[in-house]
This record gives structure tokens, sequence and C-alpha cells, in this order.
């Protein structure tokens, strides 16, 4: 039924035309030039690869196209018309569909509903057809072989399952162009099969298909042309065929992936500092390890495997039901981060915003606030200590900061990361739970903050690092653990490990 | 339309309809108000009786009509707390226009008129200036009040048009029995929980309240959704003010004093979130028909003020905490 | 110790008296229901106190609900009443205009109504003091007063409360009063304290610095007056040369005021307990059909110096009113001024 | 990324003492008082200059804790009805003890409890401050009747009492004095301590503040305590300017403070304000106040003109944010 409302639609596409054309797209932030000179051209019933780094420009350049952002110079052309984009809405009205990483649904509202958000089907007198958006939606998820119940909660559904429906929603748009922001970072193969399968009926009905991803072989599968941007610069376009893995790596990196991950120190065999055995709570399922001090140990696991929820609960953050969690051989109160930081476990959180920075004050209050006792006689601070403690770990971690007081806002996210790195280093931890160190960080600060990892344990901390990112767990891990929906599903040693092998356990 | 036979395999059943309705915010409500009343009609003869539930109806409408207004409001994220400043301000420009024309349809057009300029302003300070929304109808708030003293010199403005239709319109009774307030009410209600369930604006401002980020990207106007629902607040604010000032038989200075408070605690009782995006307009006409039943069963119980006051700032706080414990507990 | 069960007894005593005298050949009303406005202030549990003392003795069961200022609480409130089917109700109004529905709604249930206060139009009767002439009372005396201490001069603070008919019609009065023996009297601040002694203070302590030639301060109520003291006072001036006129003799504050304060020395008296006593009286003579006066006068007088000790006694935190004296307060047919004329 | 450095000007000097916000009110001040000055030359006079300050430290006083409390990202509206009871109860005890001491003491314990039941309710039932506070206002409203019926004299006579607020050190009235100490404590916890940082830490971003080690519900409940014990203190001082504990009193108080405090930049989101801002804005407010009045302007303004200039100063600070960001 869909496909017959599109069928009309598709025949409007004139296939010989650029679904979209982008010319000499410049876009500068408050002292970052995140765009410089780029062009993307996708023609009708191709999927078009965009691909690079984090932090190459791949998410401004899709939320120019989105409406989120607004260029600063150059063209776009929509079916060889130029187009101005200032709003969603705008972007939406031209036909441009864009599936973000993040996901963009109302929890309130149920799976249906979500899928139709944009454009509710209305009767002549404008009313919801609420059992269409129902039925509708049934039927689409039918058709694409995705089991969910369309009633459903939307918040209920697991990370993944939204993620699909995201997708599932690009289908009922009107759309010409879809963008797909990294889809596959959070699904399962079966629902990458999925994914695919949505994506050929797209480029069956003509529509053009920008497709957003580091994943090698999930581009080699899908796309036609692969535009890879680095630093905010257009490198090269070609059709897939002209590339290999080692000429996109080389275009996307611009150097040898050994020079991310430096190793300063051997394999660590120090004591037992972390110690978790039969931990239990609402998302994690009989959880038992240990790490020890010097070593890096790497959690992978798809979203919603529950690293982050681990990594709370570690911290005593999140609440436990059983279990118990020792640090350097003390117990942790469940439910209480005071004790374990003072046991000596800090967590430097994925999401930077909303559970690490202090938006609205400075870099060095963001910086000290887990080591203000150190500066304090009877609660009054020693600023002029605290100054110098903060303005030594700027000088060490190389943030790049205009002062002391600047607003942490202000700063790049791989500063903002160091930042909040320093926070724990200057408490003096035994243990740090990394939970996606490099998310949102650009590739020079990526391999920065990779050689602070590096140096920890060097230094004698045991590092949990958790992260979906298998390059990083790679070159940096000691020992990987693999999860899955809530449990332990493999350990591994450095040299054992493989990617499939992490995969496999992973979907397990 | 084939029923998906997946559906048996989805990975969470839909839950039972009894586990859904316990869940439902309205239904704890629903039991509290019951009990409320059954309360009371144990303990004064004078409470169940048709005469008196209609007229706590009646009583209820006010708060009823402005509540769903800020209700709307609250759910996309803002608050209004000028509505109690503008029911008592509508009514200067109500009587004094039927005091010239004779006209109720002109005077109500009058005060609506007055309503819709109240709203516009907040409406444009909050979604376009982008003032906090407490801030901006807090500020004005206190300039309407200041402008009604200014205007009449802290007088009341008596109707001397003496238009039946304008004495009916608060103080009879449809068929002799629904009050016409309270019936004006139930129709305003109706009228919105079929927009915010039918209509795509209503879900708009449920996205928009939400998550605005999200409901951004869905290509929803954000600032005209948060708008034109301070626009809806003030004038059913307005019509609030109408019905008072035909209860009061004139435009009273002091009218709707502390009526803001009111109608918020109403909200908030309903079920609606301050944080926006959660709340069903049925939670918030309970939540006004509990307070209003509460202030009526402790008259009746012959409750002096001061008990009433402790009593009703009581259920509130037990009212929300209980609410907010079922959602931790909901979330675990 | 022994002092106030005999002004009791001396009260209940005139109480049946007088009631034997009242309730001859009348039908005496079961229910009552009072709609005050405002049952936390002092001025109304006075008035409730005199209301209840009265309906005691006649056997009827008084039932108080409070709008508590708020107009819309007060038709609700009414309303109750009415579909409980009291008898007669009576009802301070928080605003005149806003009670002018109720009225007509109490007709068609056949429910005498007798305000306390404020004139509605449309009414049967109300209970009131005389506020236009409380004032002017309080005027004279505050001008003899001006004249034979301050050398004639009166340079008037009002602290007023513009929000109601009443309390500007007493600062009138004291004004016209004042001015029937100083003409030159003159108003040099009129101000609005809220009605409240903290506001009362605040807008005080701005025109005292202002004009600082005032030498009487007028108080709409009790609280405005003490709210200018206190104002005056932390002025650091000394309250020499200086006359505070109080105006409502509402509870213990003005008879401690007189007490402690060398200043205030004038009090407008309105004696609440007689209003709330009347009232009731008044209700009882409607629920019979006769014929009452529009407007039932409630005495008020002017008391100076130590003369509230003529109606008043005052033991811990208790005062009692000498029912004999307050009845014997003469009132007057008409009051000179009504919120109609302004 | 590198260009981030170059590009953000270092903060001035100026900048840095003072905040930014405080420039405009710095400005509304000057006019104000240079306007009314104009039409009314007893502006500057002593005793008007002492009433303002008096009217001044009562709401300071206040505004201190509700400056940190709204920084905290929590909100009271029961100070008003609190600041009533507790002027009650302090002289209700000092009737009873003949004990200044005594009474001060009941009247700023009752204040802290009234906060402790406010901290209570919103940290471990994890009510709403907005809602929880207006209930609890209610409460006071009510409770206070249940308590006296009416306004409790001055039984003890002691001269103390009555200094606490019209008494002078040199030329500086007593709660003026009263009023900079509490505002110089709450400056430097603010400033100078840990409690400081962690306030603005747990207002600016709870989450993280709880994953930073720190106890986030204690400290607020610490600091509604602390609010509450400022309105106690208050209370005591209207109680000994009204010489009588009025259980009327307090009436839109709460509205007064918020309202400073909200001119004074501090956010209703947690994190961000200073007290400075709040004195200017305490100061602003009541110059209004007392301009009407001198002026002989119709009060009605009183209520229009504080309202305009919320709105304004709000309006003005976020349009200076947006061009600083850009």
């Amino acid at each position: 039924m869909l496909d017959e409302a599109r069928t009309g639609h598709a025949a409007a596409i004139d296939t010989s035309i650029p679904a979209l054309e982008m010319v000499g797209i410049g876009k500068r932030f408050p002292g970052v030039l995140a765009l410089e000179n780029v062009d993307l051209r996708l023609e009708p019933g191709k999927v078009h690869a965009l691909m690079g780094e984090n932090g190459a420009g791949k998410s401004t350049l899709i939320k120019i196209l989105a409406g989120v952002y607004e260029k600063d110079v150059g063209t776009i052309r929509i079916a060889g018309r130029e187009v101005e984009i200032r709003t969603p809405r705008d972007a939406l009205s031209q036909g441009i569909k864009v599936v973000f990483q993040e996901i963009a649904l109302i929890p309130e509202f149920t799976v249906a509903e979500n899928i139709f958000l944009e454009d509710y089907p209305t009767s002549g007198a404008g009313n919801i057809r609420w059992r269409k958006i129902r039925d509708d939606a049934a039927a689409l998820f039918d058709r694409i072989g995705f089991k969910v119940n369309p009633d459903a909660r939307t918040g209920d559904l697991p990370v993944s399952q939204q993620q699909m429906v995201e997708i599932a929603r690009a289908l009922a748009s009107e759309a010409r162009i879809v963008v797909m922001d990294e889809p596959t970072s959070s699904l399962t193969p079966t629902e990458v099969e999925m994914l695919f399968s949505v994506i050929r009926r797209l480029t069956s009905l003509g529509i053009a298909i920008l497709y957003v991803s580091h994943k090698l072989d999930e581009i080699f599968e899908i796309a036609d042309t692969v535009t890879v941007l680095r630093d905010g610069r257009h490198i090269s376009t070609q059709p897939k065929t002209a590339h290999t893995s080692d000429t996109l790596i080389r275009d996307m990196i611009g150097r040898q992936i050994g020079d991310l991950f430096p190793r300063s120190r051997g394999a660590g065999t120090g004591d037992v500092v972390v110690g978790v055995s039969g931990l239990s709570t609402a998302k994690l399922a009989d959880i038992a390890f240990e790490a020890r001090a010097g070593e890096v140990l790497g959690v992978f696991g798809l979203m919603g495997a529950g690293r982050t929820e681990l990594a709370k609960a570690l911290v005593g953050y999140d609440p436990i039901r059983t279990g118990t969690i020792t640090i350097g051989g003390s117990p942790l109160c469940p439910h209480d981060t005071r004790t374990a930081v003072s046991l000596g476990i800090g967590l430097l959180t994925e999401d930077r915003k909303t559970e690490g920075l202090m938006l609205e004050l400075p870099v060095m209050h963001n910086m000290s606030l887990a080591s203000l006792g150190r500066f304090a006689n009877m609660s009054f601070l020693d600023e002029k200590r605290e100054r110098s403690a903060v303005q030594e770990f700027v000088d060490r971690f190389r943030v790049k900061t205009p002062s002391l007081e600047q607003h942490i806002k202000n700063l790049s996210g791989g500063n903002q990361q160091k930042v909040l790195l320093a926070r724990w280093l200057m408490r003096g931890l035994k243990v740090i739970v990394v939970d996606e160190p490099t998310r949102g960080i650009d590739v020079g600060a990526k391999s920065e903050i990779f050689a602070l990892i590096d140096r920890l344990a060097a230094e004698g901390l045991a590092v949990i690092m958790m992260t979906s990112e298998m390059p990083e767990l790679l070159g940096l891990s000691d020992r990987i653990m693999v999860m899955a929906e809530g449990r332990i599903t493999a350990t591994m040693g450095r040299d054992e490990a493989t990617q499939e092998k992490i995969l496999n356990a992973a979907i397990a | 339309m084939p029923q998906s036979p997946d559906l048996a395999l989805a990975p969470r059943p839909a839950p039972s309809i009894l586990a859904t309705l316990a869940r439902r915010n309205e239904v704890a409500l629903l039991i509290c108000l019951l009990a409320l009343i059954i309360f009371f009609s144990l303990a004064s003869s004078s409470f169940l009786t048709p005469r008196n539930l209609t007229n706590v109806l009646g009583q209820a409408s006010l708060a009823m009509v402005a509540g769903v207004g800020v209700a709307i409001v609250v759910m996309s994220g803002e608050i209004d707390v000028s509505i109690g400043s503008l029911a008592g301000a509508v009514g200067i420009p109500l009587v004094t226009i039927m005091n010239m024309t004779e006209s109720l349809p002109l005077g109500i057009a009058g005060a609506l008129l007055l309503a819709l300029v109240v709203g516009v302003v907040n409406g444009y300070l909050v979604a376009y200036l982008g003032i906090n929304s407490l801030i901006a109808t807090l500020g004005t708030m206190f300039i309407i009040r200041g402008g009604i003293y200014l205007y009449t010199g802290q007088r009341s403005i008596p109707d001397t048009a003496y238009l039946e239709e304008f004495f009916q319109l608060g103080n009879g009774r449809f068929f002799d029995f629904l009050p016409y307030p309270a019936l004006i009410s139930l129709i305003i209600l109706a009228i919105f929980i079929y927009v915010m369930r039918m209509r795509p604006f209503g879900r708009q401002i449920y996205a928009v309240g939400g998550n605005p980020e999200v409901a951004r990207l869905a290509g929803f106007d954000v600032r005209r959704v948060k708008f034109i629902c301070l626009v809806i607040s003030a004038l059913l604010a307005g019509v609030a003010g109408i019905l008072l000032s035909s209860r009061l038989g004139s435009a009273v200075h002091v009218a709707g004093l502390g009526f803001e408070f009111q109608v918020v605690a109403a909200v908030v009782l309903g079920g609606v979130s301050l944080a926006g995006g959660v709340g069903s307009l049925v939670g918030v006409a309970l939540g006004v028909l509990i307070l209003s039943f509460l202030s009526n069963g402790l008259g009746m119980l012959n409750l002096a003020t001061e008990w009433q006051l402790v009593v009703t700032g009581g259920i509130i706080i037990a009212a929300v905490a209980f609410d907010e414990f079922k959602r931790r507990n909901q979330k675990q | 110790m022994f002092r106030i069960p005999v002004t009791l007894l001396a009260a209940t005593a005139t109480i049946a008296v007088m009631s034997a005298t009242a309730v001859q050949a009348q039908e005496i009303p079961e229910r009552i229901g009072y709609v005050v406005n405002y049952a936390t202030h002092e001025w109304y549990q006075n008035v409730i106190k005199g209301m209840t003392d009265r309906a005691n003795e006649l056997g009827i069961e008084l039932e108080v609900r409070d709008a508590n200022q708020d107009a819309a609480r007060q038709v609700s409130a009414a309303e109750d009443f009415m579909s409980q089917g009291v008898d007669v109700l009576i009802i301070t109004p928080v605003n005149e205009d806003g009670v002018v529905p109720l009225l007509r709604r109490a007709a068609q249930d056949d429910i005498p109504v007798v305000l306390e206060g404020n004139p509605v139009r449309g009414m049967t009767t109300m209970v009131a003091i005389c506020d236009y002439d409380t004032g002017y009372h309080a005027g004279v005396a505050a001008g003899e007063y001006a004249r034979d201490n301050f050398d004639g001069q009166a340079r008037v603070m009002n602290v007023g409360l513009p929000l109601l008919s009443a309390t500007v019609l007493r600062s009138e009065g004291f004004m016209d009063g004042l001015r029937t023996i100083l003409p030159e009297a003159e108003m040099v601040h009129d101000l609005d304290g809220g009605g409240n002694p903290d506001r009362a203070l605040e807008v005080s302590s701005a025109a005292l610095a202002q004009n600082s030639d005032i030498n009487i301060i007028y108080g709409i109520n009790d609280n405005s007056a003490q709210g200018g003291l206190q104002a005056w006072k932390a002025s650091g001036r000394s309250q020499d040369g200086l006359l505070v006129v109080g105006t409502g003799g509402e509870g213990l504050g003005f008879i401690n005021l007189m007490a402690t304060e060398p200043a205030y020395q004038i009090e407008a008296a309105m004696f609440p307990e007689k209003v709330g006593y009347t009232t009731i009286d008044a209700a009882v003579s409607l629920f019979n059909g006769e014929e009452v006066p529009e407007h039932i006068v409630s005495p008020t007088a002017t008391m100076i110096g130590d003369e509230w000790q003529q109606y008043y006694s005052v033991e811990g935190t208790t005062r009692s009113i000498n029912w004999e004296n307050v009845n014997a307060v003469p009132a007057a047919d008409a009051c000179m001024k009504t919120a109609a004329d302004l | 990324m590198t260009e981030t450095a170059s590009s953000v000007a270092p903060p001035s000097r100026l900048r840095a003492l003072t905040g930014n916000n405080e420039i405009v009110l710095i400005v509304i001040l000057a006019v104000l008082c240079v306007l009314i000055s104009i039409g009314a030359p007893q502006f500057y006079s002593v005793e008007n200059v002492v009433a303002i300050l008096r009217q001044c430290a009562l709401v300071l006083i206040v505004a201190s804790g509700m400056t940190m409390l709204l920084i905290a990202a929590e909100v009271d509206l029961s100070v008003g009805a609190s600041l009533a009871f507790s002027g009650v109860v302090a002289m209700d005890v000092t009737n009873k003890t003949n004990s200044v001491l005594l009474g001060g003491l009941a009247g700023i314990a009752f204040g802290a409890s009234v906060g402790l039941f406010n901290g209570l309710v919103v940290t471990r039932l994890r009510v709403n401050s907005l809602i929880a506070t207006i209930a609890t206002m209610m409460i006071l409203q009510g409770g206070i009747y249940l308590y006296t019926r009416e306004a409790v004299q001055n039984r003890h006579s002691i001269r103390l009492f009555t200094d606490l607020s019209t008494g002078y050190v040199g030329p500086v009235p007593v709660p003026v004095i009263i009023a900079a100490l509490v505002f110089i404590a709450c400056y430097v916890v603010l400033r100078h301590t840990m409690v400081g940082r962690y306030i603005y830490a747990v207002g600016a971003n709870e989450k993280a503040a709880r994953l930073s080690g720190l106890r986030s519900e204690r400290l607020k409940l610490g600091v509604f305590v602390f609010t509450g014990m400022l309105v106690g203190l208050a209370g005591l001082l209207l109680a000994s300017l009204m010489n009588t504990g009025q259980p009327t009193a307090g009436r839109g108080f709460e509205l007064q403070v918020i309202a400073a405090v909200i001119l004074g930049g501090t956010s209703l989101m947690g994190g961000r304000g200073t007290l400075i801002g709040t004195l200017l804005a305490v100061l602003v407010l009541k110059v209004i106040d007392n301009g009407i009045i001198i002026l002989r302007w119709n009060q009605d303004l009183q209520m229009i003109v504080p309202g305009l200039v919320i709105i304004g100063a709000t309006w003005l600070d976020l349009v200076r944010r947006k061009s600083d960001a850009r």
C-alpha cells in the first residue's frame, strides 16, 4: 500500500537530473571552521556513502541538509532547482528525510504515531486517522519484517528497535532524498539486513540515499559511490569499485592507524583493584569480573547491551539489586557515589553534556570539582593553589582554553573531554571508568585522549573502557570483555581478540 | 488491512487492559475523587444531593476552563501565571462595553480581544524573545493587576445594563439542572481533549514539550506551537474571567487574585509534569474536581479556613509525591 | 482573676435582657449561614464572636464559611448555603458589586439576606457602621487635639487603602472632620498601605522621608496606623509632636498601642462584636418578614487616651467587651456619606 | 579547533569582577537615582536613604538564601507565609521567656524547620519544589491561625527586641548591619568555599555532580534549611519592626524576593547567578518602590513598573548573552 502510494511519487522523479547537489558548502562555528568548500552530488536511486572520522564534518553537512544548521556559503540544488534550507520544515518540504544517529522519537508516543510524526494522515475534516496510522505502521513493519508492536510506547523499546523505528519512518515519508547517519551503530546483524532491504526498496523507487558510516564492510556492501571528508574538507568522491579498504582508510585518516594508539606500557599485571561478583541491577544480570592496576579493560557491546548501565553501577550511581563491588579491597556501598569516589573510582560519562559538564561554569570549577577538598581549609578554598593545580593540568593535557574562567560550553568536545579526565586525575583515583571516551571528538584530540588513557594505565590506574568503537577497543585494551543484553558474553586477552570473535559475542 | 501475525511474537507483548488502566494516572485520580465523595457523603447529609453536586461542577468550571489552558502551556514545556490577573482584567472591557452597548456579544468580544492581546504579548515574549515563561508571565501578572487598579482607580465596575443573558451566563442552569458555567467548561474540556488527541496540532504540543529538539527535526515550528499555546491559555483565562464576571455581576478589581496558584496546583495534581510533554486533560479535569470537591466538602463539615488550607496543602504534597513515587517505580 | 467572670456575667445578663425584648412574638430561624470576607482577620473574628454569642442566646445554629478575600469563593460558599437551605444568609461582601447576582439568586430561593459592612444594589438590609462618620468624628477629635497641642498645625499622612470604598470613606471623613476645627489642615501624603502592617510601614517610611512636617498619621485600620507609627519610630524621631489616629479597634493591638505609645492618642472604635450581634438580630427580623431599615447603623465611638477602658477589659490575651457601655453608645439613624456618594 | 583560543577575547577585569548582568543593573540603578532625585530632591536625604536600606534589609536577607536555592535549581514560595509565622513565634516566645535570645532562636529555628520540611519533601519525596512550596505556603497560612488568632502583642517591652530593627550603630541601622553580615557570609560561602562550589555544581548539572561524588540531596536540603533560617531571622526583624507578631504580614513577600533574585540575573534553571546581582536588584526594586511614593505617583505603578523592569532586564540579559556567544 505504501509502495503504491510511492509509485506515483517515484514516477515524478527524473533519474537524469541529480537528486541533490551541494556546491562549495562552508560553515563556521565560533572559533571552528567545520566545513570548507565541500561538494556533494547524489543521483536518484543510488546509495552515496559519506565517510570520515569523527569530527570530519559529516554531521555538520547532514545537519545543514536537515535544516538544523544554516550554511554560511554554498549552493544547494534539489532536482536541479536551487533551494534554501533554513529549518527542518524546509528540508522536509524539499523531500529530504534524515535518520539521525541520536534517537529522534517522542518516547511518550506509540511506535505507530512516531512513524507518522512528520505528517499525520488526516481525514477530510483534518482529524488524525489513528486506525490508519496503526494499520499502516503494522503493514510497514510486516513488509520489512520488523517485529514490533505498533501500539507499544516508544520509550519502552530497546534502543536498537527505536533505531529501526527511525529507519522505518523514512519509508513512510514522501522523501526523495533519505539521509542515514550511522544507522547501524546500535543494530543487530538481522536488523542490519532489514535495513539494507529497506534501502534497496527505497532505491528501487528512485530515491537517493546518503549513507553516513565509517564501517567499511557496510559501505562495500550497500554503497554505489563514496565521498570522504576529513577535517571539514572534501577529500575524494569515487565509485565504490575504485576503492579498497586501504585507500578508504588512507583517505579518511590521512595517516597510519598505528599512530592513533600509542603504547607506552606492557600488559598490566598489577594487583586486583576492582572486584565485581554476582552484580545484578534492573538492566544487568550476574556480572562478575576483575580489573587490575595498570591495565586497560575494554568492554564492548552494541547499543543497549548494558555498557553504560554497568559503568553507572560501578560508581554507585545506579542502585544495585544483588552482588558486590570492591574497590581496592573495600566494599562499595550501593547507590552512593560519594563513597565510591572516596574509594577511588570515577566515571567519565558517555554523555558529556547531560552527565559530565557544568556547561555554565568556568573551566576551573569544572576541573577541580571532585578534588576541592585538597584546596580547602575548613571548607575555605585556597584559590591560588587551586588555580595553579588546574593550570598544571591544562598545560599537561594541552587543553586549549583562553583562560581558566572561560565557560566550558565554549570549548571544543575534545578539550571538554580533557577537562573531565583531569577532574578525575586531579583527585587521584585507583580506577577510572571511561564510557565512549571519544564520542563526538575530532581526530586530533582523539589520539591525545588515547595517549592519555594509555598513560593513565602506565601510571598504575585500572582503566575500564566502555566502547562500541572496534578500532579503539582493539587498539587500547589489554583485555576485552564483551556484553550483550546485560550479561558478559565473552572475555578475552588482547592477543586472542579478533573483530569476528568480538562481534559474535556481542550478538549472542 | 491484514492483522499482522507477527504481533504475537513481538518482544514485549501488549500489556493487559487492566495493567494499562492501573498505570494510568487518571485512574488513581478517579479513585481519589470517588473516595472523597464517599467520605463527604457519609460525613455530611447535604453533600450528596443533585443540587450540591451540580453546584460544585459550576464552581469548578472557572478553574477547569483556565486549567485546560494552563495545562496545554505546561505540556508544551512552559508555564503561565498571568491567568489570574487576566481573568480579573477581562471583566473591565466586558462590563464597560455592555454598559455602553447593551450587548453581551459585543462585551464578550471586547473581553476576548483583551485576552488575545495579552496572549500574544505573553507568547511573543516567551516563544520569540525567548524569555523564561515563569519570568515573563510573572511580569505580565504584575503589569495587568497594576493596570486594572490604575484603570479602575481600585473600584469595581458595576453592571448597569442588567442584561438577563449576562446574569444567566454565570448563574443560570441548563434545563434547570446543570449550571451554564459547568456546561461551558465541559464543552471546552471536550473540545480540547479532542484537539489534543485528534488534531495534529495537539500532538505537536506534546512533542514540543516532550523534546523540543526532536519536534524541530520533525519539522514542527516549536516557537509557533508555544506561541499558540500561550494565546490559547490567555483566551481560556479570558473565558474563565467572563464567567467569573457574570457570577459577580460586575468587573471586580480584586477578582482572580491567587487564581493562578489554584489552577497550577490543580494542573500538577492532575498529573501534568512541569517538565512538559506529559499529562492528560482528563487528569487535569479530575485534579480540578478533587480540589473543588475538597473545598466544598470541607466547608460542609464546617472546617475552619485554617484547617482547610492545611488539609489542601497536605493533599497536594501527598498526591504529587505519590505520583512521583509511582513514576519512579515504573521506570525501575 | 475574678474580673473576667464578673464581666462575662454582666455581659450575659445584658444579652438575656435584650433578647427577652427582641424575641417576643418572633419566630426563630433554625440555621443561619454567614459568608465572611476574611475569617482570619481580627475584625471578622470579633464580628463572628458577637454573632455566635447572639445566635447561641437565641438557639440558632450559625454556620460560617470564609471567602478568604476571594470574590469567586464567596459566590461558591453562598451557593453551598443556599443548596443546604439555610433560613437566612448573612454576607460580608468581598466586593460590593460582586454579590449583586447572589442577592438575586437568594431572592429566587426565598432566602432573606442580611449584608454586613458594605451596601449592595438591590439589598434588603445592611448592618454596618458609618465609615465616613467614624472617620469624621475621629477627625474632629484630632482637630481639637492638634489645636490644643500643635498650635493648630495639622499635616496628615493618610495610610489608606484605596482598594475598598469603606476605607476611602474613612479617610475622607477624617479629613472633613479635621477641617471643621482646622480649615487649613492638609493631607500631605495619601498612601496605599495595603491594609497590611508591613506594607503600611514600608510606604510610610518613604512618605515620612519626603515630608518632614507630617504631624498626624491616620490609619484606615489599626494595622495601618501601627505601620505608620512604626515607620515614624524606625526613622528615629521622637513621638513628641505626633498624633496617631487608628480606626477599627478590632483586637488587642490598639489597646496595647494606646497603653504604650505616647503618640497613639485617638482610636475610632467600631465594635465588631456589636456589629455581629446586631446582624443576627436583623437576620431574625428579616426571617419574620418585619420591616427593617435599609441601613441598620452599628454604633462607633471615638476613644481618646484611656477611654477604651469603658468598653473593653483585658486579661492576658483576651479582651472582653463591656456590653452595657457598648450598647449604650448611640447609633446614628443614617450615615452622613456612603459609598454611593463616592 | 585551534582557532577557539584566539577568537575568544579574555574577559576584562571589570567583567570578571562583576559578571555581566550586573552592569545592566548598575546602569538602571544609576538612571533611576538620577531621575528620581530630579523629581524629588528628598530622595537623597539621610532619612530616605536609611528608610530604603532598612526596607532592603529584610528582602536582602531572605533573597541571599533564595539566590543560593535558585542556583541549586530549587525554589521556595513559602517564605512569605513562613516570615509571618516565625515573627509570631519569635514574639510569642520572647513574651513567654522574657529573653530576646530565646525568642530569636525560636523564630530562626521555626524558619529552619519549615526549610527542613520543604527540603525533605523536595529531596526525599521528589516533589517539584515549586508545587511543594506552594503547598507549604497554604499549610503555613492555615497553621499560623491555628497558632494564634490575633496579632501577638509585645508584652515584654525589652528594649533590645525593638532595637533589632530600629536601633543604630553609629549612623547605620541595625537591620542593615545584620543584612550586610548575612550578605557577606553568603557571598563568601558562594564564592570562596567548597559548599558554594557544590551549590553551583548541583544546580548546573545534578547528575554530573552526583557522579563526581557530591551528595546533591543533602546539599539541597541544607540550602533549604539555611534559607529557612534566614526567613526566620527576617521574621524576627519584622516582628521587632512592627513591635508585634503579625499573622497577616508577609503577603506577596515571596514574589518580591523571587523577583529580586531573578532580576539579579540568577537563572531559574540553576547553576547561574550571583549575590551581587541580587543585591543590586533588591536596591533597584526598592528604589522604584520608594521613588514612586516620593514622586507622589499613583501607587498602582508599584506593581506595573517592577513587572516591566523584570521582563525588560531579562530580555536585555538574553540579548547580551546572545551577542556574547557570537
